[in-house]
Parts: C-alpha cells; structure tokens; sequence
C-alpha cells in the first residue's frame, strides 16, 4: 500500500514526467511541425499537474506532510506551495513563449518539453527530503535550464549565456555537492532526518564546512551575492523567455530548497548559518541595487533587481522563524507574478523587424505610444520597487515584520534603507518610458496570450492583489508550519 | 604456491609476494610467447582458407617466423616524428601494452589458477579494457599526422559503441549467475543445459547474446571485418603509422592479447570456461586449463575463419550495426531475461 | 565515526578527505584562475565531481554505509550528463564564435 | 566481502606489466644507438602522408558525429553501471526493483528513441 | 448619518473618477475630476457639519479584518477632519487650476490628482498604523508623476529627488512601525496613542518616524527636495504640495512622535527647536535672494513649516493649537500664493521677478488677491497667519524665550522677503511690456481665488469654528504629554484675573497671550 500511495502523492512528478516523455517521442517523430500541438499539451499537463497539487494542499489529511519513497521525498504542504508556484510560473512562460521563436523561426517541440522536464526536476527538489533526491531534481531542472539558455542556436549571445550559466551552474553543483559529501561523512545520513538528529548533538567542524558548502552551492542557485555573478550575463544573453522561466520557477525551487535545507537539516544549527544568511542578505540587496543603477539593458538591470530581491527573501530566511518562512513565501509568490509581468512586458517590446527591445533608449516615452504597456510597467516597477499600494510592498512588509518580530531591527533597518537605492533604478524605468521624448519604436502587440498574462499580472500587483492576501497568507503560513512541524 | 615458498623457508609475507610475483610471470610470459604463436596461426590460418601457405620460411613450418618479426623489429631504429609529442607517442605503445596483460589477471585459467580472484572479476575486465582505448586516442592524438588521427578518433568511436552493447550482455550473463565472479559465474553453468552441458549458450535466450558477444568482440578488437581503424586502403596503418620498431610491435602484441582474452572471455562467459562441455565425471579428469585453453583456441579459430571468408564493413554499417542492431536488441534481452529470471528463479 | 578505524596498511579516512579536498581545490581553482581553453573549465568541473566521489565511497566505506556508494553512482551519472551538455553547448558557442578561449567570452559586460 | 588484499596482486602486475613495456619501448632506442642503427634525419622524421608535404594542420576538426558518439557512450556506459549492482541484487530487491529498473530502461528508451529519429545514430 | 461610510465613500468617489480619466478625452476628464472633486467637497461639508464636537474622540469609524493582523480601519478626530476639509477644499481649485494650463495627457493628469486626494484622505483617516503608511507612501507615486510629466525643464532632477527623499525617510518609519506593532501587538492607532513604550526604545523610534516626517514636513536641512518639487511641478501640483502634502509631516509629528513617545518628543525638543530656528532664519534669508517666484514661496513655506514644529513642540495647548492653525493656514495662504504665481505664469510662463512689474496697473483686481495672501502670509492680523503665529509663538515662549526670539526674527524677515517680492511684482514701474499687457483675473480664476480668500479671513477673524472640533484631541494630547513636557524658561505665573471682565479667559491663556504679543512686535 505505501508503494501505491507514494505514487499517488508523487502525481504531479508522474503526471509531468510521462508527459514529457510522451511529448519528447511526439517531438521526434512528428518534428517542428507539432511545436504548438507540444506547447499545448505542456500547458495542459502543467495544469493538471496543479490541479493535483491544489488538491493536496486542500486535503487536510496531508496537512502536517508524508514521508514517501521510503523517507527520500515528503509530500507536504510546503513542498506542495512551492509546487504550485512553480508549475504556475512554467504556465506562464510557455504561454507566451511560442512567438518570441516563430520570429526567428527556430521554435522547436523540445522546447516545452524542456520546461517540463524542468518543472519536474523543480518539484522533486522542493520535495526531497534526501540529499540524493535533491541532487537529482537539482541537477533535471539545472541541466534543462543550460540547454534553454542556449536555446537560440543562431543568437551568439545566447550560446555565451547558455556556456556561462553551464559553467557557472555546474561549479555550483559542484561546491553544493562537496558539502553533502562532507554532510554525509560527518553525519552518517543522506536523509534531512538523520543529518538534523547528528547536527542537533553537535556541530563537528567538518559538518560545519559541510554546511557552508552546501549553503554557498545554494547560494550560487538563487543568485545571491557572492555568488550572483553569472545572473546579469546569463539573463542577458539567455533568450527573453528563457529568461523570464529563470527569474521565476528555478528561483522558487532554489530558494524553496535553501529554505528546507537551513531549516529542516540545518535547524538544529541555525547558529552556524544564520550569520551567513544574513550577510547574503543584505549584500544582496545592496549589490542588486547598486549594480542596477549604471546599467542600459533592460534584462540586466531586471537580473540586478532578482539579485535585490533575493536579499529581500532572505532577511526572511535570517529571522528563522516559521513566520519568517511564511514571509519570504508570500514574497516569493509575489515576486514571481512581478517577474511574469515584467518579463512579458518586456517580451511586447519589439519594432517592426520583430528584434526583441532590450535598451532604454528603445521605451523612452512608451506611455505615449503604447500607454497600456507603458502604465503596465510603471505599476509593475513600483510594485518592485515596494511602494504601497502595489502587492510588491505587502512582500517587503512581511519579510520585514518578520525580521522585526526575530529582534533583527538592525537588519531590518539596514535592508529597508538600502532599498531605496533599488527605488532608484526603477524609477529610472518610469522616467523613461513617462517623462522622456517618444522615439516610438516599438510594434502594437498582437499576441492575446501575452496580454492576458500582462494583465493578470497587472491584476495581481494593484491594490486588488490585497484581496489574494488572504489566501495566500493562510496557504503560506501552513507550508511553513509544515517546515517547522519537525521541531 | 605460496606454500612452496614457505615449504623454502620464508616467511608469510615473502613467500605471497614471490608467489604472486611468479603468478604474474607466469601469465605474462607464455601469454607473450602464446600471442607470438597466435600470430602465427592467424597467418597459417589465412592462408590455408585463401589456398596459400602462410609462412614456412623461418624454422620447422615457419614456426619462429613471430620471433624473426620480433627480433628484426627489436633492432630497428625508433623513429619519433619531429612533430609529434614525444612523452606522448611513447607513453601510447605502453599504456596499450600494459593494459592488454592486465586484463589477464583476473582470468581463472582453472578453479584455482587465477592471481587475483576478485569479486568484481567481470567489471574488472569491462573497466581495463575500456582503458584500451587511451592507448590508441593517444597514439593517434600523439603522432600528429592525418592518418594516425583519423584512424583514433575511428577506434575509439568504434570500441565505445560497441563497449555499451557488450555491457547490457554481460548484465544478461550476470542475471543468470548472479555474481561478477568469473569463477562463480563458470561454476553457474555446471550442468546448466539439461543438467548435462556446460555452457550458458545452449539456453534460448542466451544463444543470441552469445552470437552478439562474439560480433561485438570482434568489433571491440578491431578485427576484420571491423578493421576499419587500420583500413590499409584508406588509412595507411592506421593509428600506428608513425611507429616503427618495438613501439610498432607493443600494439600488435597488445592487440593480440586483447584478441585471445575476448576469445576466452566468449568461453568463461558462454562456455563454461574451464569445465568440460559435459557435465561427466571422466571429462574433470582433464585438468580445467586445458579445457578452458582448448574453448579459447577455438573461438580463436573463428576470428581467423571471419577473418579470411568476410569483406570489410563500410564505417557506417558498423556505426548502425552497434548502435541500431545490437544496442536496442541487447537492451530488449536485458528486460526479457530479467523478467524471465524474475518469474523462474528470483520471485518464485 | 572515528579515524581510528582503517582499512589498508594505516590509511585513514582523513587521508582521502584530504586527496578529495585537494582535488576539490584544484579544481575551483582550475575554474577561476584558468585563462585559457574552456575545455580546461569542463575538465576542472570533472575534478570537482571527482572529489566529491572520493569522499562519497570513502565514507561510505568507513561508515559501513552504502548509501554513499549509491550516491557515488547517481554523482557519476548526472557528471556524464553534464558534461554531454556542456560539450553540446561549447560546439554551439564554438560554431558562432569560432574560438574557445576564456578570455573571449565577453560579449556581454556590466 | 571487501578485501583490498585481493587487489594487491593486480597492483604487483600493473607494476610488473608497466615496467615490461617501458623496457620495451626504451630498450630498442638504447640498442638502435648503440647499434647505430639510429640515424634520423628531417625526412624520416617528417609524418606520414601521400607524396606531398602536409599542407594543414592535422588535428584538424573533425567530424562531429564522433563527438556524439562518445556523449551518447557515456549515457549509455554509466545506464549499465546502474545495471551491474542490479543484476546481481535482483534477487533482494525483488517485483519492486524489477520495475523501478524497467521505468528507468523506459525513459532511457524514449531517450534512445529520441536520438535515432533526430539522425544522432546516422552515421551517412 | 449612522452606518454610512462616508469616509469610504470619499475615497471611492476619487478612485472611480481617477480611473475613469485614465480612458477619457481631455474635456471630459476635466469635467470628470471637477465633478469628483466637487462631490467630496460636498461630503467633507457633510462630514464637517456632522461632526460631533465634542463627542467621542474618533468618529465616522468603520472597521474591517482584513489579513494578518492587518485591518481596513478609517475614523477622523477633529485634527484630522479640519486636514481632511482642507485637502476637499483646495482640490477643486485645484483642478480648476490646471484647466489650461495643462493640454498635454490631460486624462492620467486629472486622474493623478484625484488619486493625491484618496490618499490624502486616507492618511488623515486612517486608523491602522499601516493603513496609514500605505497611503503615507502611496503619495509618492501620483506626486512622482505629476513632477515628472508635467514639471518644467528641471523636472527629471526634481522628480528624483523628491522620491528618493521621501522613501529613505518613510521606509525607516516603517520598520519602527513593525517594532512598534509587533511589542504593542496591536496596529490599531488610537490604541497606541496611549501605549506607553519603553523610554529607551522610544527614542530610535522617534528618531525613525522624524526621519519620515522631517523630510516631508520639510525641516531644515531635509528641505532641499522642497523648492526644486515646488518649482517643477505644475502650478497645482504645487499647490497640492504645499497645502496638504507638507501637512502630513505635521499630522504624523501630532498623531504619532507626541503621543506615541512623548518622553522621546521631550528629549529632542532641543534638536526641533534648534532645527526650527536655523530654519526660520536661514530659508527666510535665503527666500530674500531668490530670482524664482515659486521658490520663494517654496522657501516661505519651510520657513512656516518650521514654526508648525516649533508650535508642536512646545507641549501645550497653545502650541498645538497653534501650529495646527498653521498647517490649515498655510495650506490656505501658500497654495493661493502658488496660485497667484500661476495665474501669471499661465500669461507670461516665466517665474522670474523681473519680468514682471506694476500689475497693480493691469491686474487690479489680481494685486488686491495677491495682496491680501502676502499679508496672511506674514501674519497680519485678521488675517489667519496671524492667528497661526500668534498661538504658535505663545506656546513655544512657555518653553523657551530664545526660541520665541529666533522665531519672531524669521518672521519679521518672512514679512521682508514678501513684501519685497509684492512690492517687485505688483507695484512700481511697467518696465515690461509683454507683463504690462497681461489681463486681468478671469471667471475660473476667480472661482478659484475668492474661496480660498474667504476661508483665509474667516479664520482670521473667528478661529474658532476651526478650534472647536479641534479642542478636544489637542486637549486630550496635552494631557498625556503633560509628564514629560519640559520645564519653560518662561516662569509665568498666574496674575490675578481683572474683575468683571467681559470675555474673561483662563489664566495661563491670558499671562502668555500678552507675553508672547509683546515678542511678536
């Protein structure tokens, strides 16, 4: 019966993972032509995918999680959040990645099987409660994402970013996994219960260096300073939907895992890493901020403000505490409609050749020749920048409520004051595309689906977006419970 | 052996390590002298199948031709290219060389003669095999000369395509013994054909195997008719094109010493290695070593035949003979023997 | 766990976390101080899976544990993807920029 | 059960077989000089090539079917590591490892399948 | 008027509105936003009317649960319904200001405004602590826009400025905020007017929320955001800003450093008394010098500002009532003042003095509008500056005479630099001619100014229709200030009070009254 009530608790894993396989052979065998047939049947998958998810976060019965797959996956409510933001994020993308390439010519089948392929590798991390398992979901979703990078054979800079983000990500893998081999050596488990049982009679120093590793491999995933230096090439050069996936479901699944991993492992040491995390933190947000101020690229200084944001999450992760994790939850699920929103916005700036727009020069005064676009960004930029009543706000308020109630007012303070350098760059946006001469140069956008995703981004980030919080903050608060529900 | 060393008056020690020292000489040795005699018979071979009488020229039927070849080769200058890279196009001929004998240490020439009796005997020999490979990727890297380097990238392509179907058919072997263990895997087939033959080929499912083990094992050391790697029509000599002297003849030596294991590893696997064919008690009154030498010259035998009846493969039929014939009906074997193992033997 | 317990004439595990964080080093540092040939960064990448696979079947050896070995094999798997993919990403970057050297890789700065 | 032991004689023969062909090589080159047999000149040290002087660089690119074929070998190679421990553990794992190593064979399949219809086994 | 949300309803009226102009044509916009502003106009009359004086302190309450902890809280005292009645009042002069003066995006302009009018009601409403921060900071968007796209050559500098500004000192009130919600345990606002937090926490949290409210009140020296604002932004985006942004300093320094931390308030009276000084006299100095019509009277207004947080300071009645008069009559005076400088540049667009000259010629009927707002400004009697001064210097002399001293020298300077500016703009010679042949006050313009003239004299003249409602929460927070105000330098002492007197007042009220008249000569 557990064998068969593993593979029921694993269905969205199963769902995707035979669907990609299934796609993967409709690919080969029916060739370019079936792209859209593809995409189509991701989506579908994707959503059915969710669909399950949803109804196991409603199911009370999975409420305080299952251990699974003899205690190498839990299927809890956390890990099911994380999901769902992840599979939601994918949706996103594949929606409105098809004309980006039918530009170009070069959309192919395998790309949404790609996305799905690293959906599922997503979704197992989230869910691993082994190192093993993570490591292999880690490495399905990483490897899928350095082929998407260079997804765009004929664009040179593509190719760069997909090589860096290879190299780049694979020394990641690389420090992250010297550090579960240490974890392993000095604990005597693979699996997050054993290592937190050793790690709570005692830190030996190896096991120390064995967290730090593994926390710095972590931080090399989620693109937090010191170890961010790839994000602004990569998101650059990466194809603009590519992109676009990289800001939103692999940063959920990065930032889900690091969240299990100090808290559920490491938990009985939060003393080892707090320090670590902080000192991210607020690098983070300081780096993300002023390494946006000189840039020109509008997918670099978006790659900056990921950077800036992850140190905001993180100030949820350095108060260690449940409503910590329910925070940079909520703020992640914010962040991630932002990122859809800005990064499809960016996608409709195209001119008349179809070349995708990429600088400042190429928005300045947008809001006369594209108002909807224009006033699109402006509320997605000031939602970035944390200015109330945008959602992007009710984000920062709860990180750092957080943080306040863990008695880190210093770096709550410290975090909230650099994020006014942030502001800056995003306002820079808005002057641009409001207060500068027109150049008119971008195209009307016909894509319906773009548009919706705009839209409903847009939706979500105004003052309406107040109306989710509800929701979305009892979801929250039980997906980190369930993290918590160890201690 | 160690006994007698001890029955010298040594102690434990010394008396392993001079035992073990004479074991290793005691394969290494004959196997050089048996390759020079295989060569030999490979020619005799040959030309007795194309009418012709090999060589008859040095000694009693041309028997010490492989030592005139030897010697002359021995006093012949070495010349290393000036473009080459010297440490490398040395190292080549060595590593080729060391890596053909070591294979043989974990050969079980009888229940008892075997130097090294590991547990992992099969993946032993699946991994230093393998290692063959740097030998020729190296010489051919080192000689800095067209041929030489078309000829490496060509073996290397051509043994690793066909390492990949021969390991889904050693999983086969090892479904049915159980162990990686040549000797157990030997002592596994005892009376397994109707409780009186030796010898894993007779069963149904592991007959084809056998065949495809037999194809690959040819590919594998680059025989006719997948010479392509020294193709004299189209690549000279191959990746040794650039060598002379006893550089030049280390491959040869080493490539017959992978010929000869391949041909006895086709005997422990599917033969029953140094048992009789039949499970008969007289038949166990003839030491294991000659069976097991007698099955080895045997398939020796068939690799000379092939050789002298088959035209060579074109490179691409090889490719789609590893990768699209044997590749998926090797993998198809592994899922069926599997469950049939399951259904008869493991789940029962 | 102690180191006490060996295996082989005297070697304890602290002898092989020391080969593994040496080559753990090597290799990082092949990655960053590296200058030249991309190749070199995928080799050195290898040298870091190397190390860790030390250490994986080291400690699994001395903890009596296999799951260090199995893990060793998942290790070995996901490196030979890796390196497929990283090998097909530098034919591409290769076939547009006709170069793999480290310092080339600049199109894009900031 | 492990024993580094066992392994010691194929130390002893890694030595031996080494040494024995370095000798080999080296002990030719020793007697060619002092035979006098050695007498390199530019030609004779010149590679190998038909009748006229090398006009490219012979590491020459080539093929990259080649290189596709050592990326598909690694997949396929380290698929059978996998296998190795199975076959010999079936016994003990039992219906549960069978299938879990024929859902694995699945995707390796579809993986396999994916290949041969995109052309990567193609050799013409 | 029971369980009617009239507070909601005048901030939907501008958000339907201000949504609506985003998808209209200019005239419909403008007809739209004057509608909608109109129509909380007439509700803050009806709120005004309704209001209960002397009632329960927090009236018009309505409350809903929103999420964690966070509530959808609105209710008005009589400090903020005179702030709420002030920004209804000027908005519509408002709109009417940039009838023509804006051509350009007409819609998003009108809808920016009315979106400044939400949100400034929602400031003075609000009654949750965050509520009230996002519509604190909400301000910066519409403000930031209004700058920006319709400001003048400089705008992009200015824009920058007053953003970055004002976030940097909002966002460290807000993580006080947080501290304080999370030892309060509650985000209620009245509740914690009467919470009494730890004298040592206090103080870091005052210095937090005086980050906030110091930038937008502005003090010297986080006023160098004000005068660039003021001179790009549009004539009514000045307006806006002096009459009602700058009082959200006021109003935070009154609703939340006094009676939130008043042994915190007591412990820097220094530092906003020093800082108020310097002001007074260094912008006022500085104001004499300028070239800039707007950037005078944008100095001016620091200059005011600072004897509002003089007043505030000063921990007694008068002070409070005082600087409260103030805020409403600055509101009143400086974004008429803004106005008239509109008025003209709309003819001549130029703000430079020079350029002008002897309107009093062609423009009688301007100069007598001009006039009497330079003089409210100054603090003529009968006027409602000088109400403001008159209350606010009579506080702060309670407490420090050398304060008094500094402060009524600003003044005496304010009352130099306006009259120099009057005397340049409205008097002398016609020596330009483009200037000479302006027109006079047209209807629009008219409609805008004689409010706004009409409301200046009456509370000159009766302050206390504004005081009434007032009286009770200033009452109220001099109470719970009394333990820590500090010790005066004044020494009054009570006098006998004179027999018979017709209007006799209290006794503290009438020995500071002539005291401080007598320092304000």
């Amino acid at each position: 019966m557990t064998y068969l009530n593993s593979l029921y608790l694993s269905a969205p894993e199963i769902i995707l993972s035979v669907s990609a396989l299934i796609l993967l052979m409709v690919a080969a065998f029916a060739g370019q032509k079936s792209a859209r047939l593809v995409t189509i049947a991701s989506i579908a998958a994707l959503s059915g995918a969710v669909f399950f998810v949803i109804h196991l976060l409603t199911n009370s019965s999975f409420e305080l999680g299952a251990d699974i797959w003899s205690g190498l996956y839990r299927m809890d409510a956390f890990g099911s959040f994380a999901k769902l933001l992840i599979y939601i994020a994918t949706i996103g993308c594949l929606v409105v990645t098809p004309k980006f390439f039918t530009v170009s010519g070069e959309y192919k089948p395998e790309y949404p099987v790609l996305m799905l392929l690293a959906a599922v590798g997503m979704g197992m991390m989230v869910s691993a409660i082994d190192l093993i398992t993570l490591y292999i979901g880690l490495e399905l979703s990483s490897l899928s994402a350095y082929v998407l990078a260079s997804f765009a054979r004929s664009d040179e800079r593509s190719a760069e970013a997909g090589l860096k983000y290879f190299v780049l990500g694979a020394l990641a893998s690389g420090i992250l996994l010297y550090g579960m081999s240490l974890l392993y050596g000095f604990t005597g488990s693979t699996g997050y219960l054993g290592i937190r049982a050793a790690l709570t009679d005692g830190v030996s120093t190896g096991a120390l260096f064995g967290i730090v590793f593994v926390l710095a491999g972590l931080a090399f995933k989620i693109a937090a300073v010191p170890f961010h230096m790839w994000t602004p090439d990569v998101y650059e050069g990466a194809p603009t939907p590519v992109t676009m996936f990289f800001a939103t479901a692999p940063k959920v699944a990065a930032i889900a895992i690091t969240m299990r991993m100090a808290l559920d492992p490491f938990g009985g040491q939060i003393i080892a890493w707090q320090q670590i995390v902080i000192f991210a933190a607020l690098a983070s947000i300081v780096v993300g901020a002023l390494g946006a101020i000189g840039q020109d690229n509008l997918k670099r200084l978006l790659a900056y403000s990921s950077i800036n944001n992850v140190g905001f999450i993180l100030v949820g992760l350095a108060a260690a505490t449940q409503q910590g994790a329910s925070a940079m939850l909520v703020y992640l699920a914010i962040y991630v409609v932002m990122s859809l929103g800005s990064f499809v916005a960016l996608l409709m700036l195209r001119d008349a050749e179809g070349n995708q727009l990429e600088n400042f020069a190429d928005i300045s005064g947008l809001s006369v020749t594209r108002p909807a676009l224009a006033w699109s960004l402006l509320l997605l930029m000031f939602s970035l920048a944390g200015i109330p009543p945008l959602l992007g706000f009710w984000g920062k308020f709860v990180v750092f409520q957080a943080a306040v109630q863990a008695d880190m007012v210093l770096l709550a303070a410290i975090g909230i004051a650099a994020s006014v350098i942030g502001a800056f760059y995003y306002i820079k946006f808005i002057k641009v595309m409001f207060f500068d001469t027109p150049v008119d140069v971008v195209v009307a956008e016909p894509s319906r689906a773009r548009w919706a995703v705009l839209a409903l981004s847009v939706v979500a980030v105004s003052p309406l977006g107040y109306l989710l919080m509800l929701w979305l903050g009892s979801l929250t608060d039980k997906a980190a419970s369930a993290l918590f529900f160890v201690v | 052996m160690t006994e007698f060393f001890q029955y010298l008056g040594l102690n434990y020690e010394w008396s392993w390590f001079l035992a073990t020292l004479s074991g290793v000489l005691l394969i290494a040795l004959p196997l050089m002298l048996s390759v020079a005699m295989i060569i030999y018979t490979d020619r005799k071979i040959w030309a007795a199948i194309n009418l012709r009488r090999g060589p008859n020229v040095v000694g009693p039927f041309g028997l010490l031709q492989s030592f005139a070849d030897g010697l002359k080769v021995f006093l012949q200058e070495t010349i290393v290219p000036s473009a080459a890279n010297r440490g490398l196009f040395l190292i080549a001929p060595i590593l080729t060389f060391s890596v053909a004998l070591l294979s043989w240490a974990v050969v079980p020439f009888s229940a008892t003669a075997v130097l090294a009796d590991i547990n992992v005997g099969l993946l032993y020999i699946l991994a230093i095999s393998s290692l063959g490979v740097y030998g020729v990727v190296i010489s051919g890297w080192a000689s800095n000369s067209k041929y030489p380097f078309f000829s490496a990238m060509r073996a290397a392509a051509q043994m690793i395509s066909y390492e990949v179907s021969i390991g889904f058919i050693l999983v086969c072997v090892v479904l049915f013994a159980g162990s990686f263990n040549l000797n157990e895997i030997i002592m596994a087939q005892k009376g397994f054909g109707l409780g009186v033959i030796n010898a894993y080929v007779v069963h149904p499912l592991l007959f084809p195997m056998w065949v495809m083990f037999f194809i690959s094992s040819l590919a594998e050391t680059a025989r006719v008719p997948f010479d392509l790697t020294e193709a004299e029509s189209e690549l000279v000599a191959g990746y040794q094109t650039e060598y002379s002297s006893m550089s030049f003849a280390l491959f040869w030596l080493g490539e017959y010493a992978n010929i000869l294991l391949m041909c006895m590893l086709n005997a422990i696997l599917f033969f029953g290695g140094w048992l009789p064919p039949f499970d008969w008690e007289p038949l166990y009154l003839i030491p294991g070593i000659v069976w097991i030498l007698l099955k080895t010259f045997i398939f020796f035998f068939m690799f000379s035949w092939v050789m002298a009846t088959v035209p060579r493969y074109r490179y691409d039929q090889l490719m789609r003979l590893g990768w699209k014939v044997f590749l998926p009906i090797s993998l198809g074997f592994v899922v069926v023997i599997s469950f049939y193992m399951m259904v008869t033997e493991y789940a029962a | 766990m102690t180191g006490a317990e060996t295996v082989g004439g005297g070697i304890g595990i602290e002898h092989f976390v020391v080969v593994s964080a040496i080559l753990f080093v090597l290799g990082v540092l092949g990655i960053f101080l590296n200058r030249k040939n991309i190749i070199v960064i995928l080799m050195a990448i290898e040298l870091i899976l190397l190390s860790v696979n030390i250490n994986l079947v080291a400690f699994s050896a001395f903890l009596g544990d296999l799951t260090g070995q199995v893990f060793a094999m998942f290790v070995l798997t996901v490196a030979a993807a890796e390196a497929a993919i990283g090998l097909a990403i530098l034919v591409i970057y290769f076939r547009g920029r006709g170069t793999i050297a480290v310092d080339d890789v600049n199109r894009m700065k900031g | 059960m492990f024993d580094p032991l066992q392994y010691l004689p194929i130390l002893i023969f890694l030595f031996i077989a080494v040494g024995l062909s370095a000798l080999f090589v080296f002990l030719p080159m020793g007697v060619s000089r002092l035979t006098g047999a050695h007498k390199p000149d530019a030609e004779k040290l010149s590679e190998y090539e038909c009748g006229f002087p090398a006009f490219e660089d012979s590491r020459s690119r080539f093929d990259v079917r080649f290189y596709l074929v050592a990326i598909l070998f690694i997949i396929f190679d380290l698929e059978v590591a996998f296998l190795f421990p199975w076959a010999v553990s079936l016994e003990q794992s039992g219906w549960a490892g069978w299938i879990g190593m024929m859902i694995f064979l699945a995707i390796l399949t579809v993986g396999f399948a994916y290949e041969w219809k995109k052309g990567a086994l193609e050799w013409e | 008027m029971d369980g009617f949300p009239i507070l909601t309803v005048m901030l939907a009226v501008p958000l339907v509105a201000a949504i609506a102009c985003l998808f209209f044509d200019a005239t419909s916009a403008r007809w739209t936003a004057l509608a909608a502003t109109l129509v909380n106009l007439a509700l803050g009359i009806l709120l005004w009317v309704n209001y209960e004086i002397g009632g329960a302190q927090w009236q018009f309450t309505e409350q809903a649960n929103l999420f964690a902890g966070f509530k959808y809280a609105l209710g008005i005292d009589g400090i903020a319904l005179m702030l709420i009645v002030l920004s209804v009042f000027l908005m519509p002069i408002c709109i009417l200001a940039s009838w023509e003066a804006i051509q350009r995006r007409v819609g998003e302009y009108m809808a920016a405004f009315l979106l400044m009018e939400l949100l400034m009601i929602g400031v003075f409403a609000a009654q949750d602590i965050i509520l009230f921060y996002i519509f604190f900071e909400a301000g910066l968007i519409p403000m930031y826009l209004i700058i920006g796209i319709w400001g003048g050559d400089n705008r992009i500098y200015a824009s920058y400025k007053f953003f970055l500004y004002t976030l940097l000192g909002s966002v460290l009130m807000l993580i006080a905020m947080l501290w304080m919600v999370n030892v309060a345990g509650t985000t209620d606002i009245p509740t914690l007017m009467n919470y009494d937090f730890a004298p040592g926490a206090q103080t870091w949290l005052w210095l937090a929320f005086f980050a906030s409210f110091a930038v937008k009140m502005p003090m010297w020296p986080f006023h160098t955001w004000l005068p660039d604002a003021h001179v790009q932004a549009p004539t009514a985006g000045s307006v806006i800003l002096a009459g009602v942004l700058l009082k959200l300093g006021g109003y935070g320094f009154i609703r939340f450093s006094l009676p939130m931390f008043p042994e915190a308030s007591a412990q820097f009276v220094w530092l906003i008394f020093g800082l108020s000084m310097v002001a007074v006299v260094v912008t006022s100095l500085i104001a004499l010098v300028q070239h800039d019509m707007k950037k005078l009277i944008a100095y001016s207004s620091v200059a005011h500002m600072a004897i509002v947080t003089a007043g505030l300071f000063a921990f007694n009645v008068q002070g409070l009532e005082g600087a409260m008069i103030m805020m409403l009559s600055h509101g009143l005076v400086s974004g008429a003042l803004f106005l008239c400088v509109g008025i003209i540049y709309d003819q001549l667009h130029t703000r430079e003095i020079d350029r002008y000259g002897g309107l009093a010629i062609n423009m009688p009927k301007y100069a007598i509008f001009f006039l009497l707002f330079t003089m409210a400004s100054i603090g003529l009697p009968g006027t409602s500056g000088f109400v403001a001064e008159f209350l606010s210097l009579a506080g702060v002399y309670e407490v420090s005479s050398l304060t008094t001293f500094v402060l009524t020298t600003g003044i005496i300077l304010g009352a130099g630099y306006m009259l120099y500016l009057y005397r340049r703009v409205a008097f002398g010679v016609q020596k330009n001619a483009d200037a000479a042949a302006m027109k006079d006050l047209s209807i629009r313009e008219w409609l805008m100014l004689s409010p706004i003239a009409a409301a200046v004299l009456w509370m000159g003249v009766y302050p206390e229709s504004f005081l009434a409602p007032m009286r009770a929460d200033i009452a109220a927070l001099d109470a719970r200030l009394a333990r820590a105000a500090p010790e005066g330098d004044a020494k009054l002492v009570a006098g006998e009070p004179r027999k018979k007197a017709a209007n006799a007042m209290p006794d503290g009220d009438h020995g500071a009254k002539d005291d401080s008249a007598e320092g304000a000569h």
